[in-house]
């Protein structure tokens, strides 16, 4: 058994943003097992500071271009509920389409196209597009139809036009919704189906890697909670989002631009693992029957299923949209204007499940509507030391394996994790000094 | 006009359809000139006078205007100098012989010949502004007897640069013509005159009442020249010019090419001097 | 000439009417407080009393993208694309608007007829309707009355009950045959007043825009001016249009297209290494009131500009071309007059 | 004729011009058939030491990112930048409106030496940049003709008039009338008016036009009802970079 390993992956690949694997292991003691965070950080409290409550959320969602819906969504919450804005049902309801939308399309892209290259061993999907034509079609046209619900609802997929403070500045078509619908139906059931079906034939190849962990999530009586909801805990329990702070707890490390969060041990995780483990009662039974094929069971803490999470959600997020539809529809479109009529000045916190988990942003506005304060907790921040104390405990279990698998190991477990490094680096927390 | 709401369009026409013609002689010029023959299909006449011009078509890059090179005198076919400077004449620098290429025109209104008949002609060319007034040049030894004298200054910036070095020989060796060309820069072989354009002028002999001047050059040839030729003693209502703007349609439609009221490619390219001298954005 | 009136209940029977006969294009409400020409669906959802339309019918005739031609990069071949001529009844068309269409048949007849426009705008019939000038509209000024029936096949001028209708022509009468409306007697209410106006005809303007090249107003105005182009793209007589070729992804072939344009746009001049003819926004300001008021009319003894008010309405600057003519006028008559 | 070797760069920014292209579900096996995609860390694994072309997204803010730029450069002969982060400085540049060391200091407090930072720059700040596709993110259709315009070996056209050409070819009402304040007038078109069109103002994510009159903006902002700051907020959005020493 080798007794000395140095693994250094430098800005690993089919990720989103820059991140460094860095493993070091003398004489059998590990030294160093962590993803090292090198993204440039950018700032953004330096860009919100006194902008008007118009464009705190336009310029949140380019925090992130692959998670611009959940932060613009997020944002607009806090701020509605710093200025006592109310919002119709109509909006509530078209803003989960969206987040339906885009959690399908997140958890696609992350299974067919960051994921899967590792099950068939290949460098990227492009070769995928000669050796596997129908698969790539397939993964292009569940975006597609994924994507098309951001167009259509919201303006366009990355970086959303229509949700503002208070609503929404276009409404869409009964005919443009009823086009959504019925492609869901006719062409995304088959194609998620099939996905189900193909991702069975490679479930071997999914690690066998256990590590009990505290997973967090928000958790609604209503429905699976995506849209909002209170804090969940496997070891806390249920508590409000006005507590958000205590569930987060984050925490400068040296070799991260991003900071680092625990609340009842040295880490937690975040994201559809912990959405699975704690809401899965709320799952419609296509999810369910989808994990049920793909041997995704109720308190699961193997890291690598979160992948398998994912794909069983996207389930929901196609059947539940249809059902948001088919409500929007019955009650019948609204062209209302949004209400952008403050009744008061103060602060609010929005909490939503992202496709990566839950993500808080805080807003305290001064009495012109201009930002005071600003304070946002991002899912992978929250599971960047979880990922470090995955990774001690896995090197030791694989360490009599060569280099080049255990390295794979890694960068698939960090991969599994659908990290969005850009999000974690980009907001922090920040105290504006007066 | 106010009293028909339905208008007939009997005599209305394609204005932007292109005739897709041949190309069948390519001669490399300089560096970056070539002359190419173009032959319309079944060796249709082009028709038109010296000085206009035509849209050349080439898909996927667009339309740009040309001067007709060669004089309507010379049948069957025609010919364009064309600059390589961008995007169509780029890809034109690259075409083999037999491509086709699409045509629309002639347009514009051309040299106003009948003018220039029983007079002393004088040419003056810069760099490409040569191209179109080859065309003047050849019509006029080809009707050698309706003109007077037949006087050329042309300029290029060295002698890498000169066009049709084979007519200029011929030009100058031909008793009919007087022929004065220069270079801004001359290489160590040039043994010709070296200077602007303006350089030659001063020492024309020329008979004032008698001559008609045809200038063409680039934009700012023009001012220059003008003050030789008035310095000279030339009358401005001896003077014609050849004007360039971008054009999108060369039917007097897309308005790019207006200068004040005028439409370079209906009342231009080629402007009679006093009629430019009242529209400051002309030079 | 045979006066109807088409009371308001039965507007809409109308429209119907006229739906039976032909497509009807209309004034529809557009967004929050505008309104725009759109094909006729649902009749009720035809509004008559509107101050403009974002755009006036040259949409139909001369569309804002229109494809020329499209090629196949293989064959190096080309198909030229079909015309189809509007015919159809343009319904609620205010005065301004129709002039200004003549205004553009003599722009694309005269030298070169051009088939495009001619083909799509031969059939169409018009039917007008009176307005009520608003803050914007002058058309009183350059000789276009609020009521100003010329031209239209039938017309309609509002009265407190509805419409007084009349057939102008054959097919007008064609397109009221079998609509039974009561005939209608009584007087004609004084139409309402413009509440903007320029002051003199063509013939003096023409000589005012003669001294008027170095004026200063097209300096201040410039100061003001952000180029935006808005001006020329809603202007119901501006024609100017720019063409490019776009090729298809599989980069097997393409299409010709050519799309509005506008003097006022920087880029329209722009030639050889980035070289710009107007460059200065104040030449391009004096560039587009000259054509609306001196070099097209000069020809045709008519101002080029039909007083619809929307360049002045549109504009986030508020940029008022009455203002700068009237300017002109003053200083003219300052300089010029005064002093001779 | 080889297909053209192209990599897929990214620096600075929420790498959504990046994600964009995977947007392309319509199209992305034809653009595929027409050039190898040879690197792209955020899809595939690998890299190469020479490329036809580079499509680099994001501002430069770092020293590495000075170094990593060059390098692209070299070894890329065409280099086309993808977004407002990349062609303008994009959203990161408001952070050079304020004393870059307060900025640090406020988000990593005492232990900001270990996070170097620069001002947010455009790539053309450092390298020679060939071609632009504008946008926050960057524009689907212009990506597509810059896209065939180098595949076909042809020089893009690139706009230069303002987003309200595009609303008015599409007749849009101007959200102006709706009592909102937009950068139309002045932001460079292309993207054919996608907000507006939406119902939202313009943000001026595409940059300015070339000769934009900052001056006669600014008094429409303030006449629509914005407080001086503010309107040079809305202005700094996505243009910091282009509006600095600007007199206000
Ligand atoms: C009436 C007329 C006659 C002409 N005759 C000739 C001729 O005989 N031979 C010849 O080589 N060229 C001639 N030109 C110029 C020719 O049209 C342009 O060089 C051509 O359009 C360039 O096209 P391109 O697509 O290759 O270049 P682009 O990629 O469009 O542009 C390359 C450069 O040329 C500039 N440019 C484009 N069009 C013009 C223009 N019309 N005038 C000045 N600069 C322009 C661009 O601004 C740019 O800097 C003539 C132009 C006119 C108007
Ligand atoms: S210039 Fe202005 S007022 Fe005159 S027709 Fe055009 S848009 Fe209407
Ligand atoms: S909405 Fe904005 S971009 Fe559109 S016309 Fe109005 S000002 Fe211009
Ligand atoms: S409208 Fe403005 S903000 Fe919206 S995409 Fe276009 S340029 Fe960007």
């Amino acid at each position: 058994m080798s007794t000395d390993l140095d693994i250094k992956v430098h800005h690993l690949t089919r990720v989103e943003g820059h991140g460094n694997i860095v493993v070091n292991m003398k004489q059998g003691v590990l030294e160093k097992a962590r993803l090292e965070i090198v993204e440039a950080p950018r700032y953004f409290e330096a860009m919100l500071k006194g902008r008007s409550f118009h464009e705190a959320a336009i310029i949140t969602s380019r925090i992130c271009g692959i998670c611009s819906l959940g932060h613009q969504i997020t944002s607009l919450k806090a701020t509605e509920q710093a200025l006592g804005l109310e919002v119709s049902e109509q909006t509530v309801l078209l803003r989960k389409l969206l987040i339906h939308g885009a959690t399908l399309q997140s958890n696609v892209l992350h299974a067919y196209f960051l994921a899967a290259p590792d099950f068939l061993g290949v460098g990227s999907v492009f070769p995928l597009v000669g050796s596997h034509p129908e698969i790539v079609k397939r993964a292009l046209r569940m975006k597609r139809l994924a994507n098309d619900i951001g167009d259509v609802v919201s303006g366009r997929a990355v970086h959303p036009i229509t949700p503002v403070p208070g609503g929404f500045t276009r409404i869409p078509t009964e005919k443009e919704l009823l086009e959504i619908r019925r492609r869901l139906i006719e062409d995304m059931v088959p194609d998620y189906l099939a996905t189900v079906d193909t991702l069975q034939a490679l479930a071997e190849a999914i690690p066998d890697f256990t590590r009990e962990t505290e997973y967090i999530s928000l958790r609604s009586d209503h429905d699976y909670a995506l849209y909002d909801g209170d804090i969940c805990s496997t070891d806390a329990g249920r508590v409000d989002t006005a507590d958000y702070l205590g569930m987060t707890n984050e925490f400068i490390v040296p070799h991260s631009t991003s900071k680092h969060c625990k609340v009842s041990r040295s880490s937690y995780m975040v994201g559809a693992l912990a959405r699975w483990n704690n809401n899965h009662d709320k799952l419609c039974d296509t999810a369910l029957n989808a994990a049920g094929a793909l041997g995704l069971e109720p308190n699961c803490h193997n890291p690598y299923m979160n992948t398998i999470a994912q794909v069983v959600e996207a389930g929901h997020c196609a059947m539940d949209s249809v059902a948001i539809i088919d409500r929007l529809l019955d009650d019948g479109l609204k062209n209302e204007r949004p209400n952008q009529e403050p009744t008061r000045y103060g602060t609010g916190i929005g909490a939503t499940e992202v496709p990566r988990g839950v993500l808080y942003h805080e807003y305290t506005y001064d009495r012109q509507g201009r930002v005071a304060a600003a304070n946002c907790i991002i899912p992978t921040g929250q599971n960047l030391a979880n990922i470090d104390d995955d990774m001690k405990a896995l090197v030791p279990e694989i360490i009599d394996r060569s280099k080049q698998d255990i390295t794979l190991m890694l960068e698939m477990l960090v991969r599994a994790y659908d990290p969005c490094i850009s999000c974690s680096v980009h907001m922090l927390d920040v105290q504006f000094k007066e | 006009m106010t009293n028909a709401s339905r208008t007939p369009s009997a005599e209305s026409r394609d204005l932007y359809l292109p005739v897709m013609a041949a190309i069948t002689d390519i001669r490399k010029m300089t560096e970056f000139e070539t002359l190419y023959e173009i032959t319309l299909p079944g060796g249709a006449e082009l028709g038109h006078q010296p000085g206009q011009f035509v849209e050349v078509s080439l898909f996927g890059m667009g339309e740009a205007p040309f001067s007709v090179s060669s004089s309507p005198t010379r049948k069957g076919s025609f010919e364009m100098g064309v600059r390589r400077v961008g995007m169509l004449t780029d890809v034109m620098d690259r075409m083999q012989l037999g491509e086709k290429i699409g045509v629309r025109g002639p347009f514009g209104n051309g040299v106003p010949v009948e003018k220039f008949k029983g007079k002393d002609v004088l040419i003056v060319a810069g760099g490409i502004g040569l191209v179109p007034m080859r065309s003047m040049i050849n019509y006029v030894l080809d009707n050698r007897g309706d003109f007077d004298r037949l006087i050329i200054c042309y300029g290029a910036r060295s002698d890498g640069e000169l066009l049709f070095t084979d007519e200029l020989k011929m030009w100058a060796d031909d008793p009919r013509v007087e022929f004065h060309v220069t270079v801004d820069h001359g290489s160590t072989a040039w043994t010709g005159h070296t200077g602007v354009i303006t350089t030659l002028i001063p020492g024309l002999d020329l008979d004032m009442p008698q001559t008609r001047v045809l200038v063409c050059g680039p934009p700012v040839m023009y001012r220059f020249v003008l003050l030789a030729l008035r310095s000279k003693g030339v009358a401005e209502e001896n003077i014609y010019m050849s004007l360039e703007r971008r054009m999108k349609c060369g039917v007097g439609k897309c308005g790019h090419c207006q200068i004040n009221s005028s439409y370079v490619c209906q009342d231009g390219p080629v402007y009679h001097y006093p009629d430019l001298k009242g529209l400051q954005e002309a030079l | 000439m045979v006066q109807y009136l088409l009371e308001d209940s039965r507007v809409v029977d109308f429209v119907s009417h006229l739906q039976a006969c032909k497509t009807v294009y209309a004034p529809h409400r557009k967004g929050t407080s505008s309104f725009a020409f759109a094909p006729v669906d649902d009749p009720t959802a035809v509004v008559l009393d509107y101050n403009r339309t974002l755009h006036s019918v040259k949409k139909y005739f001369l569309p804002p993208t229109e494809t020329l031609l499209s090629f196949d990069l293989r064959t190096n071949e080309f198909t030229e694309s079909e015309i189809v001529p509007c015919d159809a009844v343009f319904l609620g068309v205010h005065s301004y608007d129709l002039r200004a269409v003549h205004k553009l048949d003599h722009n694309f007849r005269q030298e070169n007829p051009e088939k495009n426009y001619l083909r799509r705008r031969e059939e169409a019939a018009f039917v007008g309707v009176s307005f009520e000038p608003d803050a914007f509209h002058f058309s009183g000024s350059v000789g276009i009355g609020s009521r100003d029936s010329s031209g239209f096949d039938v017309f309609l001028t509002r009265i407190a009950a509805g419409y007084i209708l009349t057939a102008h022509t054959p097919v007008g009468q064609e397109l009221v045959d079998g609509f039974v409306m009561p005939e209608y007697t009584g007087d004609l209410p004084v139409p309402p007043g413009f509440k903007q106006h320029i002051y003199v005809p063509q013939d003096k303007l023409s000589e005012v825009f003669e001294h008027s090249y170095r004026n200063d107003v097209w300096l201040e105005t410039a100061e003001k001016c952000v180029g935006c182009g808005t001006c020329n793209l809603v202007c119901p007589t501006c024609y100017c249009f720019n063409v490019e070729d776009t090729v298809e992804i599989t980069i097997d072939g393409g299409s010709r297209a050519r799309t509005w344009d506008g003097c006022m746009l920087r880029s329209f001049t722009e030639v050889a290494g980035g070289e710009v003819f107007r460059e200065e926004s104040a030449a391009r300001q004096r560039h587009r009131v000259y054509r609306k008021f001196k070099y097209i009319s000069d020809r045709t003894g008519e101002p080029w500009c039909v007083g619809c008010g929307r360049c002045n309405q549109a504009c986030t600057a508020g940029i008022s071309i009455v203002s700068i003519v009237n300017r002109l006028v003053n200083d003219y008559d300052r300089e010029v007059v005064e002093t001779a | 004729m080889a297909k053209p070797r192209v990599g897929i760069f990214d620096f600075t920014g929420c790498e959504g011009c990046e994600l964009n292209q995977l947007n392309f579900e319509d199209q992305l096996l034809d653009i595929l058939g027409h050039v190898d995609i040879v690197e792209w860390r955020e899809a595939m694994d690998g890299q190469v030491d020479e490329l036809d072309i580079a499509f680099v997204e994001g501002s430069l803010s770092t020293p590495e990112c000075i170094t990593r730029i060059h390098e692209i450069r070299r070894k890329s002969k065409v280099l086309v930048a993808l977004g407002a982060c990349a062609v303008q400085g994009g959203v990161n540049a408001m952070k050079n409106t304020r004393p870059i060391e307060e900025v640090r200091e406020e988000v990593y407090g005492d232990q900001k030496y270990l996070f170097p930072t620069l001002p947010a720059l455009p790539l053309s700040a450092v390298v020679k940049v060939d071609f632009a596709v504008r946008g926050c993110p960057m524009t689907q259709i212009e990506f597509l003709k810059v896209f065939t315009s180098l595949v076909m070996g042809k020089a893009p056209i690139e706009p230069d008039s303002a987003v309200c050409v595009e609303c008015k070819l599409k007749e849009n009402e101007c959200v102006v009338d709706k009592g909102m304040i937009c950068l139309g007038p002045i932001t460079r078109m292309g993207c054919g008016a996608r907000c507006p069109t939406f119902g939202q103002y313009c943000n001026g994510c595409r940059g300015l036009v070339s000769a934009p009159n900052i001056e006669g903006m600014q008094e429409i902002l303030v006449e629509k009802g914005l407080a001086m700051d503010e309107a040079w907020k809305r202005l700094q959005l996505y243009n910091a970079n282009q509006l600095e020493g600007v007199q206000r």
